[in-house]
């Protein structure tokens, strides 16, 4: 399995793990990764606020480049599969805006190269069975709430599972022995752009997130978002000393898991590097297992 | 007379297909309302718009009408439910035909006039025969033996 | 081919032999090195006189019409455009697809027979104009096949229109001189609807002058008539094999109503190609509320 | 050669202020068969009929041209002055020099005498092609069936009963009744719904013309107006009728128990059961699927427990045929399912109910006595959300139509839930309040003024379960916040939506119906009981949503159709139909999916060529279906099938006159 690889911006920056957990996870799958040469940011919630045009224009040159070298596009971050599956989708409903698009660009490109969510590829495209014959560890002991966040499946032209009550990551997490909670929130928006500017409102709709996971008996949360992650994990404290509460919910990447189970080392998958201590959790899902091993 | 005497006294002449229960209602609509119109136009009675035969329109083009409307119920309206909606597909493609022949393109046309649009009718053949005025007598087509 | 002809002979006899099929419709050599002509096989003996060569261009469809009556089955050879020939008839409910026994041969594309004719034998013979169009050589039904079952021959992926669009771009008296000067020629023979599997009536209006369609004299009026209402009569039914225009003794270029017909009824009422299913609704036998409307 | 009349009427001045009536007249005499041309004040008058029948006979006229106003006008009149002639009544053309000339070329006076010649000519080129057509009469069955025992459908056939014409009602329930019986109460008045109803039921069981069906399905429709042959499937009971008392005992010693229907899986009923106490029939019938006599062959207590030996384990469907004059299809509605709505929860929640269940819950004979108990934990609910607009009004995910009801119904709702549940609060989300009927706004004002209901305008976004809490979020778009309201009950007002088999039953009979399945009327305004079905008439839901009163009225309105059908024992058609040229006619079977009456069948004919007699397919009308539209007619290459009255000939002759 080859594909073009856009890591977006964040994966090198605040989503280092989600890049390290990406890279170890598809190693182990037998999936080659070709990053796209010269990659430009594809302009998420700041371009299409501001012009339509650009905000397709810009994903559109990085499709462009995987079509010319006959690839599908997998994308680890949320916000940049959305922008990516909309310009796709834009071009093959629209000459005319396949037109425009193409003059900015300066590229070709038809909408053949497809944008690929890379939770939408482990969880729907890859075998159940290749996915647990890899499993070395068995996750057993995690009960997740999978969060996917507010834009992964929405809207239903860009989404590929369902908008309201998704299962693509609960059934992932499942072939790696973990359990998943049902809840409520798995697409509520976790408000990770306002913290900063309008923390009252932020915090209250990730209190809200924190305390259903909580609610539901979940002791961690599974996230396919860097924006997200980095929201529900940095600031969880915030959150439990406005509201004083107390949580300590991990905050995981799927891929951190998968490459968990997959017996990669936790280090390499970043999994030191949480807010909310995330190796206590992991040493105890590993000792668990290798207990489970030697009975 | 002379040629251009004719030329002169020409008046177009304009056959228009009207479905019995929207366009030929519409028609007599208008004469209620003692909607004025130009003459030009002769109304031919069918029970339902899918009743017009393209064939027709070919053949009153060979005996010398400059122009023919083929009007019938708004779709949704027909009064057999479904007859407007097949004379649409046969006349989107009859008109293309005859363009591709070469006939003008206002010479063949199709409305959709209801039984209440006394106005539409009034307005449509006045546009239609000012159209045709200005495109002149149709030769196109035209069968010698029928040359009046 | 002489490899597939002799194919073609064994399978012949064999049919008749085991009375798989009381006929077979295929190909023999005509009078002239350049001329196959449709042949009828009702004995095995006879088999022999089959051939295959790239002078089979006769669409063969048309000939079932002729043993629609017959007890048992009739064995015909197909080509991508006699498949679709017989698509044709079955769709019009003229024949039976359980009747006929299709025996399939992927089409390398025919020769063209007027060309080789001018040109003599060992000269470079091109293909024939609807060949060179064709893009189902083979056959898309078929119940015994013969030989490969894809052909060489390399097909557009789309339809070229191009002649229709180049005959839009010109004014309506341009137009219209252009259509006037090919039916001035023509002659009314009516080859073109006698070798037209979509012209399948059992009683065709234009034999009718008392109905008052066409009168009996020749005039450009009547045959611009009979042009279009044949190009209406199988608008959405023309399974494109072009047999029309190739047996017009004048050379009309009747493809270029047709394929007119083609063309708007993809753009108006969706991609259609006649003669591959069957099944499928016929554009003008059908319609869509949500159909364009120009009409207002 | 044909002997034409032609009769110019001035129409006192409407014409002949305009047209000149005597040049016509005149100019009319030489077209080709005209024997006798004349102008007259009043053709329409008894001196100018009396005029145009003389004509006939002195000049021995046999085809007559009127040049006067509108055939939709006049058209009949005349027909019947020539047939006083003697000739046939379709002998006669009418040439429309009023409101198509004179009226509309007032200042025109030459061009519109011209206009006016040209209409004659027209007539006259048609008229000699004329045919003489006969109106056939066929025999009317002095029978109506009426499909659904709702109460539109009780309402048509007691209607129908009373004017003396006998009725079959075809229930597919083992009982009549319908959705009004699982109702508590009915708006705007409160009345009881069962105290309405069951008195109907009764009437219609005990009426001498009226014959129930029930437990009984449509299989087949054949024929046409006043002769429709209907298949019913009588599905097997298990019981006789003829001799069940209806005690009872059978079904409260039958072990095994199941969801009730009737109370949409609130409660249990047997395997061995009648839907509802007040049912009528009042006699059960078997659940075989669920019945374990007939899962296992074991049990079979019920038969050992009747004293009248009425169960019969071996019965069978049977099929029956019946003629009927006349059809009235009420087959109802059913509700929306609303498991495809993610944000209420996909139907998980078990406190989030439908309209319908909420009926059952506060119907004193209902699962819970009356008692307004939510499922999950039977507690009482102190906060009640209504959602309205469920699935209807939606593009996305349900139907775009409104369903019309649901505000009644839930300001009703509303109502009972504060009456019943002392400091309970009711919060509405509505998109919009229609209310239009007789008391209706009124009712909604008392709730929203006197019971203190909570109108919310906003859609609801989520539901999700807190605790034994379902929380409610939502927009109130008139003030632009978010709400958020912690429910312990959340009712659904869920769209009508037609029956999941309304398409199957409309092919069966051949009525058009909607992209929602729902029956079309013959005309919006005008025929809104109609179908274009010749003798199918429509009422209540099955046409679209309705309430009570509509579906009542309608259901009377079906019935008064009916009965004007029933009433004579002969009827005449129209003789303007399709006819096939057998001779040219090929088979090709183009012909039969374009006619929206399916008035035209294939059949096969056998004809004698070269000696051997052989059979074809060919065309055939059946006249009694056809509406005389003539789409037929273009879709036929050979023109081997025509159109009487108007067919390629006369037209062509038509369009010709214009130009010669």
């Amino acid at each position: 399995m080859k594909y073009a690889y856009f890591p977006g911006c964040s994966l090198s920056s605040t989503g280092i793990e989600y890049e390290m957990s990406t890279q170890e996870t598809a190693k182990a799958l037998g999936m080659e990764l070709w990053e796209i040469p010269e990659w430009n940011c594809c302009g998420a919630s700041s371009a299409h606020l501001t012009d339509h045009l650009l905000a397709l224009a810009l994903p559109a040159r990085n499709m462009a480049i995987a079509e010319e070298a006959g690839l599908d596009v997998v994308i680890p971050c949320a916000a940049c599969y959305a922008r990516c599956k909309a310009v796709e989708l834009a071009v093959t409903e629209s000459k005319e805006m396949k037109a425009s698009i193409e003059e900015i660009i300066e590229r070709k490109y038809e909408g053949k190269s497809k944008a690929r969510a890379l939770l939408d590829i482990l969880a729907n495209d890859i075998e159940r069975a290749a996915i647990k014959e890899k499993v070395s560890h068995n996750l057993k002991g995690l009960k997740a709430a999978c969060y996917y966040g507010c834009l992964l499946v929405r809207p239903q032209a860009t989404g590929f599972d369902d908008l309201e009550d998704p299962q693509s990551m609960d059934r992932l997490l499942h072939n790696l022995g973990a359990e998943t909670v049902d809840w409520a929130f798995k697409t509520e928006c976790c408000g990770a752009s306002h913290p900063t500017t309008k923390s009252e409102v932020g915090l209250k709709m990730m209190d809200r997130i924190l305390a259903a996971a909580k609610e539901a008996g979940a002791n961690c949360i599974v996230a396919a978002c860097p924006l997200c992650l980095n929201n529900l994990d940095m600031r969880q404290g915030q959150a439990e000393k406005e509201y004083n509460q107390k949580y300590d919910l991990p905050v995981f990447y799927f891929t951190e898991l998968t490459g968990l189970a997959f017996g990669v080392d936790p280090t390499k998958l970043g999994l030191n590097k949480h807010f909310v201590d995330a190796m206590g959790m992991v040493n105890q899902v590993l000792k668990a297992d290798s207990r489970r091993g030697t009975a | 007379m002379s040629v251009n005497e004719v030329e002169q006294k020409w008046e177009p002449k304009i056959l228009v297909f009207a479905c019995n229960w929207c366009t030929y209602a519409g028609a007599d609509l208008a004469g209620l309302g003692r909607l004025q119109y130009p003459p030009n136009a002769r109304i031919l009675r069918v029970p339902c718009s899918g009743r017009v035969n393209p064939q027709f329109i070919i053949k009153a083009f060979q005996r010398g009408v400059d122009g023919v409307l083929v009007a019938g119920c708004h779709p949704g309206d027909c009064h057999y439910t479904t007859g407007n909606y097949f004379t649409r597909r046969r006349f989107l493609l009859m008109r293309r035909l005859m363009e591709y022949m070469g006939m003008e393109p206002e010479r063949l046309q199709n409305r959709w006039i209801s039984g209440s649009e006394g106005p539409k009718v009034q307005q449509v053949i006045t546009e239609i025969t000012e159209e045709i005025r200005a495109l002149g007598p149709n030769r196109k087509l035209r069968d010698d033996q029928w040359n009046n | 081919m002489e490899q597939l002809t002799l194919q073609i002979r064994n399978m012949a006899k064999e049919i008749l032999k085991k009375g798989d099929a009381k006929v077979i419709i295929g190909w023999e050599k005509g009078n002239f090195w350049y001329v196959s002509t449709p042949a009828f096989i009702d004995k095995p003996e006879d088999a022999e006189r089959l051939i295959w060569d790239e002078y089979c261009t006769n669409n063969l469809a048309k000939y079932l019409m002729g043993y629609k009556d017959l007890e048992g089955k009739v064995a015909i050879f197909v080509k991508g455009c006699d498949a679709r020939g017989v698509n044709r008839l079955v769709q019009d409910k003229q024949i039976n697809r359980e009747k006929v026994l299709l025996i399939g041969l992927s089409c390398p594309g025919m020769k063209d027979e007027k060309k080789a004719q001018e040109l003599g034998e060992n000269a470079e013979i091109p293909l024939s104009k609807k060949c060179e169009e064709c893009r189902y050589p083979d056959p898309v039904t078929f119940d015994l096949f013969i030989g490969e079952k894809k052909s060489q021959k390399k097909v557009k992926d789309s339809k070229d229109f191009s002649q229709v669009k180049e005959i839009e771009g010109m004014t309506p008296d341009e137009k219209y001189n252009k259509s006037a000067a090919n039916y001035e020629k023509c002659l009314r023979c009516y080859a073109c609807r006698n070798v037209c599997p979509a012209c399948n009536c059992k009683d065709c209006i234009f034999d009718h002058s008392s109905k008052g369609w066409l009168g009996k004299a020749n005039t450009v009026s009547d045959n611009m008539f009979f042009a279009m209402t044949r190009a209406l009569h199988v608008a959405g039914r023309c399974i494109d094999c072009g047999e029309c225009e190739r047996v017009c003794p004048v050379n009309i270029p009747i493809m270029l109503m047709n394929n007119k017909m083609m063309q708007d009824i993809n753009n108006l009422f969706g991609e259609y190609e006649a003669g591959l299913d069957p099944e499928d609704k016929l554009p003008l036998g059908s319609f869509e509320y949500s159909d364009p409307e120009e009409f207002m | 050669m044909k002997r034409v009349g032609v009769f110019v009427c001035h129409c006192g001045t409407n014409i002949a202020g305009v047209v000149d009536c005597a040049k016509v007249a005149e100019v009319a005499k030489d077209f080709p068969g005209v024997e006798y041309s004349v102008d007259y004040k009043y053709m329409c008058s008894e001196p100018g009929q009396e005029m145009i029948k003389k004509a006939i006979k002195d000049n021995r006229l046999d085809r007559v041209v009127v040049a006067s106003c509108s055939p939709r006008m006049h058209e009949t009149t005349f027909r019947k002055c020539v047939e006083g002639g003697g000739l046939n009544a379709y002998f006669v053309e009418m040439a429309n020099i009023r409101e198509h000339c004179s009226w509309v070329h007032m200042n025109e006076k030459e061009k519109a005498t011209e206009k006016a010649i040209d209409l004659v000519k027209m007539a006259v080129a048609k008229v000699i092609k004329n045919a003489p057509l006969q109106k056939a009469t066929i025999p009317v069955t002095d029978r109506a069936l009426v499909i659904g025992g709702g109460i539109a459908g009780i309402q048509a056939a007691i209607d129908i009963a009373n004017a003396g014409h006998i009725v079959d009602i075809v229930e597919r329930d083992p009982s009549i009744g319908g959705k009004m019986a699982q109702i508590d109460k009915t708006f705007p008045t409160l009345d009881c719904s069962a105290c309405i109803l069951t008195p109907k039921m009764v009437e219609a069981s005990s009426h001498p013309n009226i014959n129930l069906i029930t437990y009984s399905e449509i299989e087949k429709v054949e024929g046409f107006v006043g002769n429709f042959n209907v298949t019913i499937r009588k599905k097997a009971r298990s019981v006789n009728m003829d001799v069940c008392t209806g005690c009872g005992v059978c079904m409260e010693k039958c072990p095994s128990k199941v969801d009730s229907e009737f109370e949409l899986a609130m409660s249990k009923r047997r395997a061995i059961y009648t839907p509802f106490p007040q049912a009528i029939p009042n006699k059960p019938v078997i659940d075989r699927v669920n019945c374990t006599y007939f899962k296992t062959g074991k049990c079979g207590i019920c038969q050992k427990v009747c004293m009248a030996g009425a169960v019969d384990y071996s019965q069978e469907d049977k099929f029956v045929v019946t003629r009927y004059g006349a059809i009235v299809v009420a087959t109802g509605f059913e509700l929306f399912d609303y498991s495809v709505y993610g944000e209420y929860g996909y139907g998980k929640y078990p406190d989030v109910i439908t309209g319908l269940q909420f009926e059952r819950l506060v119907n004193a004979s209902g699962p819970t006595m009356g008692k307004i108990k939510r499922p999950s934990d039977h507690k009482e609910p102190k906060n009640v959300v209504f959602i309205k607009c469920v699935g209807s009004r939606d593009v996305a995910k349900g139907k775009s139509y409104c369903s019309k009801a649901c505000c009644m119904y839930t300001a009703k709702h509303a109502t009972l839930v504060s009456e019943k549940i002392k400091d309970s609060n009711v919060y509405i989300f509505y998109m919009d309040v229609r209310t239009a009927g007789k008391g209706y706004d009124e009712f909604y004002n008392r709730t929203r003024e006197q019971y203190e209901a909570n109108y919310i305008r906003g859609r609801v976004s989520k539901i999700y379960q807190k605790g034994d809490k379902l929380i409610v979020r939502g927009e109130d778009t008139l003030i632009s916040r978010p709400v958020e309201v912690e429910a312990d009950l959340v009712v659904l007002a869920t769209a009508m939506v037609a029956q999941p088999d309304a398409a199957k039953l409309a092919q069966k009979i051949g009525i058009g119906y909607d992209k929602d399945d729902l029956y079309t009327e013959a005309h919006p305004k005008l025929a809104p009981v109609e179908t274009h079905t010749q003798g199918v008439y429509l009422a209540g839901a099955c046409q679209g949503p309705k309430d009570i009163p509509e579906s009542v009225a309608q259901g009377s309105a079906a019935a008064a159709k009916v009965c004007g059908l029933l009433s004579k024992s002969e009827m005449l058609t129209e003789p303007i139909v399709s006819e096939v040229d057998e001779r040219a006619c090929a088979g090709c079977e183009m012909c039969v999916p374009i006619c929206p009456y399916t008035a035209i069948e294939m059949k096969t004919i056998s004809e004698r060529v070269h000696g051997k007699m052989l059979e074809r397919k060919v065309a055939s009308v059946n006249s009694g279906l056809c509406q005389g539209c003539g789409a037929c007619t273009v879709t036929c290459r050979s023109a081997a099938i025509n159109l009487k009255h108007f067919t390629d000939e006369q037209i062509l002759a038509e369009v010709n006159a214009l130009c010669l």
